[in-house]
């Protein structure tokens, strides 16, 4: 979660406009209840201390008071209503979208985020979007219901198969917002996380010619090409969701197999054939991998077809080359 | 001294814990109202489910329901308020100390019931052997619309739960049979075959609803 | 054969029959109950420990220190199941409704004793389906089942899913029986205003299960049948469609909260009267209250899917409805301070396990506010701010009414008397312990932390730990509690028929009650709140 | 035991229908039903519905009132019964509210259709009409631009990294399958082996006829379709629709029966352990793209 600086009372900062009249709704709501907290414990305990049997207290029958009753029944139902009201207000900015805004398909599977802007090009559990841009998530799911939340944005919305949900944001603050599945999902459900990377409009503009882009206030990561193959393959392996499901650690307990000690050895198979693991057997892997089926694992993997390319193939080979 | 009536030949001593055996039986009775409220939820959920279906692809169930053979459902339905009323007249019979009249009557509603399972059994295995069946095993080639194999989930589910309980109601009605046969069922105390006459009543209300809903309106 | 005298312990439903077989074929609703309370305390056990292996988990940020992601979506799948379907529903009506509810009412026994056994048979059949499910590859859906995972992940779903099908059953057999018991056998003179709140809770409770259980039965049959016949109506890839399931599953699941809170409602308004020698406070408006919050209750469940993809029309609707369920609610809590206020108050065990159900459901109740606001629920749903909302209503309510309503009626069930010191020490650990739990949570949830995560940010971690911690002094509290009452009931000193100087019928006769509970029936003159003319 | 019993041998004052009655209503019960079944074949639209719904609920009072003897009884029981009723329909009415009342999704202000596929909405889809490209040219600009390029050139942004290049529309050369619609349409649903094209047959049948019109129209030459292209693909021209053969995911055993062959593993039990119902987790990894791929 990157804070940036925490809000008052553990809120999370303060993405967008929203979530400065969220917060507003917030804070008197969390004083109101203190108040009648306070009221309701407090005059409890201050009856506990005052009618005491020890210290002489006799009861009176008091059987009802029907004005105090209709009072606190009264009360409680007009105040309910104005937090309504405030509450629906609120609602109607947090759900629509200005007609103006940029829309960027999201495609929830298991375990991974997949973002298509409308130029085609595909980014896993990140991305760019520019600041004070109002932008539209279209999002959908191909498996199970997911949940798509971005708490520094206060907005969230259940990404479910079969049907299409919306949310809507306009980033105030440049730098990365965490974002969270929250619908459970599975065994990797709270692996399933992605990061909205807010730019500046310079920025925004090198992006979409494809140039990298150092985000503010990120932790300056390399970019690509500095590193070597094998620090490549390593950073796209954590960016493509592929740690979801498979380990470099050697743990063979994982949803998908090992990397570790598998270049070059040779993996048996469900049908019961034995195959070398080399780079033709990886690419396939990656790219269709209901060919060829490990022993002992369920063939869960999405395709990544039109998601990994060729350079990444290569990084990534080369990554699994190193983990002897 | 038993909790609960125990019956002798002739008398009646209602359980130890009533005031007398008049208020036992209406507190049976209301108790078998309050069990058919569970049937009405449960049933009506069905239903439910297949009111808002219908009202979001109604083109899709319309086509759907043209394969479902509504002259087999209207002599399902004759069957089913035949066999309401023979319970009737079953109940009153026992009411007034007829037992072989009763056990006749009561005999002729089994009767029913199997006629009706038997039908069922026809418009199932045709449709069976169709490959017209619920979600993901529909294979009906003639009727391809997406949303159909939805219908005849809803269809199967909705009849399959109905014919449950005409078995159940069969069954009951045959252990209730049997108790009367053994005069532990007299005048004195009908409260059993009354209470799964309400029950076989509540399954003929249910396809009351069934047959029109699915069968008619499509 | 009349009684020799009231006091004499000579026969009571403990020694009328002897042997394990005369326990198993039992119809007495005293014994029926105690059988509810011990499996109940069983299932109690077995959902706590998952709930500390939980916690324990969570010690730490990054999954995997004790457990692995599958073998803890397994677990937090068990303890709410279990929790959920095993022991808070069953809870109070089953043990302490069952044991005391015919007695409040003057009769010898509930409407249909055979009944009522064979509704504690099939909740045990359902417990031990679930149970089952444990060794067979287990379920790792969450206790909500939402499809279409529940239907797509492997492993022993069915038999949990049937586990909670069955034990749905008990609790319509159970709820049928308190309203005809409460219809047909009152005592004479007891007009429905002299009916105890305890019975209006119950009967309000009952019409709950009568009319939303049924709807929890054909959901998760249908559940089955999506799993073995592919039937497809909950299923997105087949044609239907996934959010139906969770309107189906929670038009009972949020009626199912109420049937867990109103009972122990009714709990406490027997116990703050009586230890404050001084009637209940609007005594018709909390029996309203108990109705009004049973019909409030069955159209508000749309709550709980404000963001799964609900119509904006959908979440208006029930985002304005849910706002009435507070008033009813309200209506309860201030009524209970109002009796407190110039009564003569001692502090015994069920004083202080009321005391405390009344802080911690204020905050319960007080944040559901927050949760029915729609633009806050947008935010704070799905994440710990939940979790710390339901267990502040279901633990800090339901647990802690059942827990007082154990000592309250503790004197009467075994003829003995608890420690009062013993139980000090349990209630306060109890108390810090769940704040110590949960407070911590409600910020960790606001801060944007997820429910049903194995492995957590490190930002969340100070939270987590105290959470952790705290789950450790609520279980010692619990130990302790289930240690003295053991000891207590077989070596604690004798306690008179009515020690707390209480005015419900059920304290008129002897402890522990005879067989058919009074020795000459009773008639009802008083309205059981006034306390002027009893003597402790 | 204290209590005396008295033993009330008679059921004191109990109401026996008599047989009169009984018969009435069964035969009012019978004319109903004709009566409804009559009015199935007059076409009245929805209100059909309302008069169907009416006569089922008379006949339900009929049953309840006169036959469960509810006219007679304690009406503390009508108001039990009735209240099943009265939760059923606040059940039925707050589930409309949001499932009736979603509504689309818009996106570059137009709805998009729901991501399930439609009844098809076009007639004769294999016969190229304007309305058919020009849908064609709105799902190719969602689904095909990445590779093929906004004018089909083949140059999409993802192209440079794909080998062999994505096919150029606007030349005649290098088609595998062919450029006439039918056979276009054979390729967007089977995909070509061993190449980066995958196949869409998760899209629904409309958009893939719409698609394979617009793409054969981009070409120098507009090449039409005989019966007999058709016919390789299964299409009968006469009919109005060709069914739909979009079947998302197949029957579980079907699948697993191909699977079995795909893995070349001759009998069953060598597939992976337990895989009946990690199948069931498989079952929506399917898709008609894994089965056709020939094995190499």
């Amino acid at each position: 979660m990157l804070f940036r600086e925490a809000y008052a009372l553990g809120l999370p900062s303060q993405g967008t406009d929203v979530a400065v009249i969220w917060d507003h709704l917030y804070l008197f709501l969390l004083w109101l209840s203190v108040f009648f907290f306070i009221l309701v414990v407090g005059g409890m305990l201050y009856f506990a201390v005052k009618y005491k049997k020890s210290s002489g207290a006799k009861p009176k029958y008091i059987v009802d008071n029907h004005a105090l009753e209709l009072f606190w029944t009264i009360v409680p139902t007009i105040l309910l209503l104005v937090i309504f009201g405030w509450g629906w207000s609120v609602y109607k900015k947090m759900v629509h979208a200005p007609t103006n805004a940029m829309e960027i398909r999201v495609i929830g599977k298991q375990w991974l985020w997949n973002f298509q802007y409308d130029d085609g090009r595909v980014l896993t559990n990140e991305v760019y979007v520019p600041q004070n841009v109002p932008v539209k998530f279209v999002m959908s799911s191909e498996d199970v219901i997911h949940g798509f939340f971005i708490p520094n944005f206060r907005v969230k919305s259940d990404v479910v198969p079969g049907m299409f949900t919306t949310i809507w944001f306009e980033a105030k603050q440049a730098g990365e917002h965490q974002v969270f599945c929250t619908e459970y999902c599975g065994a990797s459900h709270s692996l399933m996380l992605a990061k909205v990377k807010v730019l500046e409009a310079d920025k925004w503009e090198a992006f979409k010619r494809g140039k990298p882009v150092q985000v503010t206030g990120a932790k300056p990561e390399a970019s690509l090409t500095q590193l070597s193959l094998p620090e490549q393959g390593a950073k796209l392996v954590a960016a493509k969701g592929c740690n979801a499901c498979h380990n470099a650690t050697g743990d063979a307990g994982g949803i998908g197999p090992t990397y570790k000690g598998l270049f070059g050895h040779d993996v048996e198979l469900a049908d019961g054939s034995t195959v070398k693991a080399d780079e033709n057997y990886i690419r396939e892997s990656i790219m269709t991998p209901t060919a060829k089926i490990v022993k002992g694992y369920n063939p869960v993997m999405p395709p990544f077809q039109g998601i990994v390319n060729e350079t990444e193939m290569n990084a990534i080979i080369a990554y699994i080359k190193s983990l002897q | 001294m038993g909790n609960h009536g125990q019956v002798t030949p002739g008398t009646y001593h209602h359980g130890h814990h009533w005031k007398n055996a008049h208020e036992e039986f209406e507190g049976a009775k209301q108790g078998m109202w309050v069990f058919l409220v569970t049937e009405v939820l449960m049933v009506g959920a069905l239903f439910v489910g297949y009111i808002i279906f219908r009202a979001m692809y109604p083109e899709a169930f319309h086509e759907a329901h043209k394969l479902l053979n509504p002259k087999l459902g209207l002599l399902n339905t004759f069957v089913l308020i035949t066999s309401s009323w023979t319970m009737v007249l079953g109940v009153s019979s026992i009411q007034r100390g007829q037992v072989s009249r009763c056990l006749a009557y009561l005999m002729t509603t089994v009767g029913f019931g199997f006629v009706f399972l038997i039908v069922k059994y026809f418009e199932y295995s045709h449709k069976i052997h169709e490959g017209i069946l619920p979600g993901g095993l529909y294979t009906y080639k003639e009727l391809a619309m997406d949303k159909v194999p939805l219908f005849f989930s809803l269809y199967f589910m909705m009849t399959g739960v109905h014919a449950f309980h005409v078995i159940l109601g069969m069954g009951l009605i045959t252990w209730v049979m049997l108790r009367v046969k053994r005069g532990e069922v007299s005048k004195q105390f009908f409260t059993p075959v009354e209470l799964v006459g309400f029950y076989w009543h509540f399954v003929d209300l249910v396809w009351i609803f069934l047959f029109p809903l699915l069968y008619l309106l499509g | 054969m009349a009684h020799a005298n009231s006091t004499s312990h000579g026969s009571n439903y403990l020694n009328h029959e002897k042997g394990l077989w005369s326990w198993l074929t039992t119809v007495d609703h005293k014994r029926i109950g105690l059988m509810y309370l011990a499996t109940v305390l069983t299932y109690f056990l077995v959902g706590g420990i998952f709930a500390l292996l939980i916690r324990l988990e969570l010690f730490t940020p990054g999954g995997g220190n004790l457990i692995t992601a599958q073998t803890y979506n397994r677990f937090f799948t068990y303890h709410g199941a279990i929790m959920v379907f095993l022991v808070i529903i069953p809870a109070i009506p089953g043990s302490i409704g069952n044991f005391v509810l015919p007695m409040m009412v003057g009769a010898k026994d509930v409407a249909f004793p055979k009944l009522n056994l064979f509704s504690y048979y099939v909740y045990l059949a359902g417990g031990i389906f679930a149970t089952l499910a444990l060794f067979l590859g287990g379920a790792d859906t969450g206790w909500t089942f939402y499809t279409p995972y529940s239907i797509r992940t492997s492993g022993a779903v069915i038999l949990v899913v049937f586990g909670a099908f069955i034990a749905g059953f008990a609790s319509i057999l159970t709820a049928l029986n308190f309203i005809i018991t409460i219809h047909k056998l009152r005592a004479q003179g007891q007009s429905w205003s002299r009916l105890p709140l305890l019975c209006w809770s119950l009967y309000a409770t009952s019409v709950i299960q009568i009319l939303a259980t049924p709807v929890l039965a054909i959901t998760l049959a249908l559940l089955i049948f999506e799993r073995v016949f592919k039937i497809g109506i909950f299923d997105p890839a087949l044609g239907g469609d996934a959010v139906l399931f969770q309107h189906f599953f929670w038009f009972y699941s949020h009626p199912a909260v109420y049937i867990m809170i109103l009972p122990a409602m009714g709990v406490i308004s027997e116990i703050i009267p009586v230890f404050s020698r001084k009637p209940i406070f609007g005594y018709k408006a909390i029996a309203l209250a108990s109705f009004g919050i049973a019909l409030v209750a069955f159209i508000v469940w749309g709550h709980h899917m404000f963001v799964t993809g609900q119509s904006e029309l959908a979440n208006f609707v029930f985002s304005l409805l849910t706002m009435f369920v507070a008033v009813p609610t309200g209506v309860k809590v201030f009524s209970w301070v109002g009796t407190m206020y110039k009564g003569s108050l001692t502090f015994n065990a069920p004083m202080k396990y009321a005391m405390g159900f009344i802080e911690l459901f204020t905050i319960g109740g007080l944040t559901g506010v927050f949760l029915a606001t729609l633009p806050i629920d947008v935010h704070l749903t799905d994440t710990y701010f939940v979790i710390a909302h339901f267990h502040y209503v279901m633990v800090g309510g339901t647990i802690m009414g059942f827990v007082g309503g154990m000592h309250y009626w503790f004197p009467k069930v075994t003829g003995k008397m608890y420690n009062e010191s013993s139980a000090s020490v349990a209630f306060w650990l109890i108390l810090l312990g769940f704040n110590l739990t949960f407070f911590p949570q409600f910020i960790a949830g606001a801060q944007g932390m997820p429910r049903r995560y194995w492995s957590y940010l490190p930002e969340f971690t100070l939270m987590n730990q105290l959470s952790t911690i705290g789950s450790w002094f609520l279980a010692v509290g619990f130990a302790w509690t289930a240690i003295y009452m053991i000891r207590d009931a077989r070596k604690g000193p004798k306690a008179g028929d009515n020690p707390w100087g209480a005015g419900t019928l059920e304290w008129q006769s002897p402890s522990p009650p005879p067989h058919d509970n009074f020795p000459v029936d009773p008639v009802v003159t008083t309205w059981p709140y006034d306390y002027r003319g009893i003597k402790i | 035991m204290a209590n005396d019993h008295n033993h009330d041998s008679s059921h004191g004052h109990h109401y026996i229908l008599p047989d009169g009655v009984a018969f009435k209503a069964f035969a009012a019960l019978l004319v109903l039903t004709v009566i409804t079944f009559a009015l199935s074949f007059v076409h009245l639209g929805s209100l059909n519905y309302v008069v169907g719904m009416l006569v089922a609920c008379v006949k339900a009072t009929i049953v309840v009132g006169v036959f469960m003897n509810l006219r007679k009884d304690d009406p503390s029981n009508t108001v039990i019964f009735a209240s099943g009723f009265v939760f059923l329909a606040i059940f039925v009415v707050l589930t409309s509210t949001d499932l009736l009342f979603r509504g689309n999704v818009y996106t570059n202000n137009k709805p998009i259709f729901k991501a399930i596929a439609g009844p098809s909405k076009f007639k004769k889809p294999w016969e190229p009409t304007p309305e058919l490209v020009a849908h064609g040219k709105d799902v190719f600009s969602q689904q095909c631009v990445s590779c093929h390029g906004a004018a089909g050139e083949g140059n999409g942004p993802a192209a440079a990294a794909l080998n062999p290049h994505p096919r150029n529309f606007t030349q005649d050369a290098g088609w595998k399958n062919g450029r006439k619609p039918s056979q276009i349409f054979k390729t967007l649903k089977e995909g070509i082996a061993g190449g980066a094209m995958a196949s869409f047959a998760t899209l629904p049948m409309d958009d893939r006829w719409a698609l394979s019109h617009y793409v054969a129209s981009i070409g120098p030459n507009i090449l039409k379709d005989e019966t007999a292209d058709l016919a390789k693909i299964g299409v009968d021209p006469t009919k109005d629709s060709a069914g739909s053969d979009a079947a998302p995911s197949v029957p579980v055993e079907w699948a697993m029966k191909k699977l079995v062959q795909e893995a070349g593993a001759g009998s069953g039990k060598q597939v992976v352990p337990g895989a009946s119902d990690s199948l069931m987790h498989y079952g929506d990894r399917l898709d008609a793209a894994t089965f056709s791929k020939q094995k190499p």
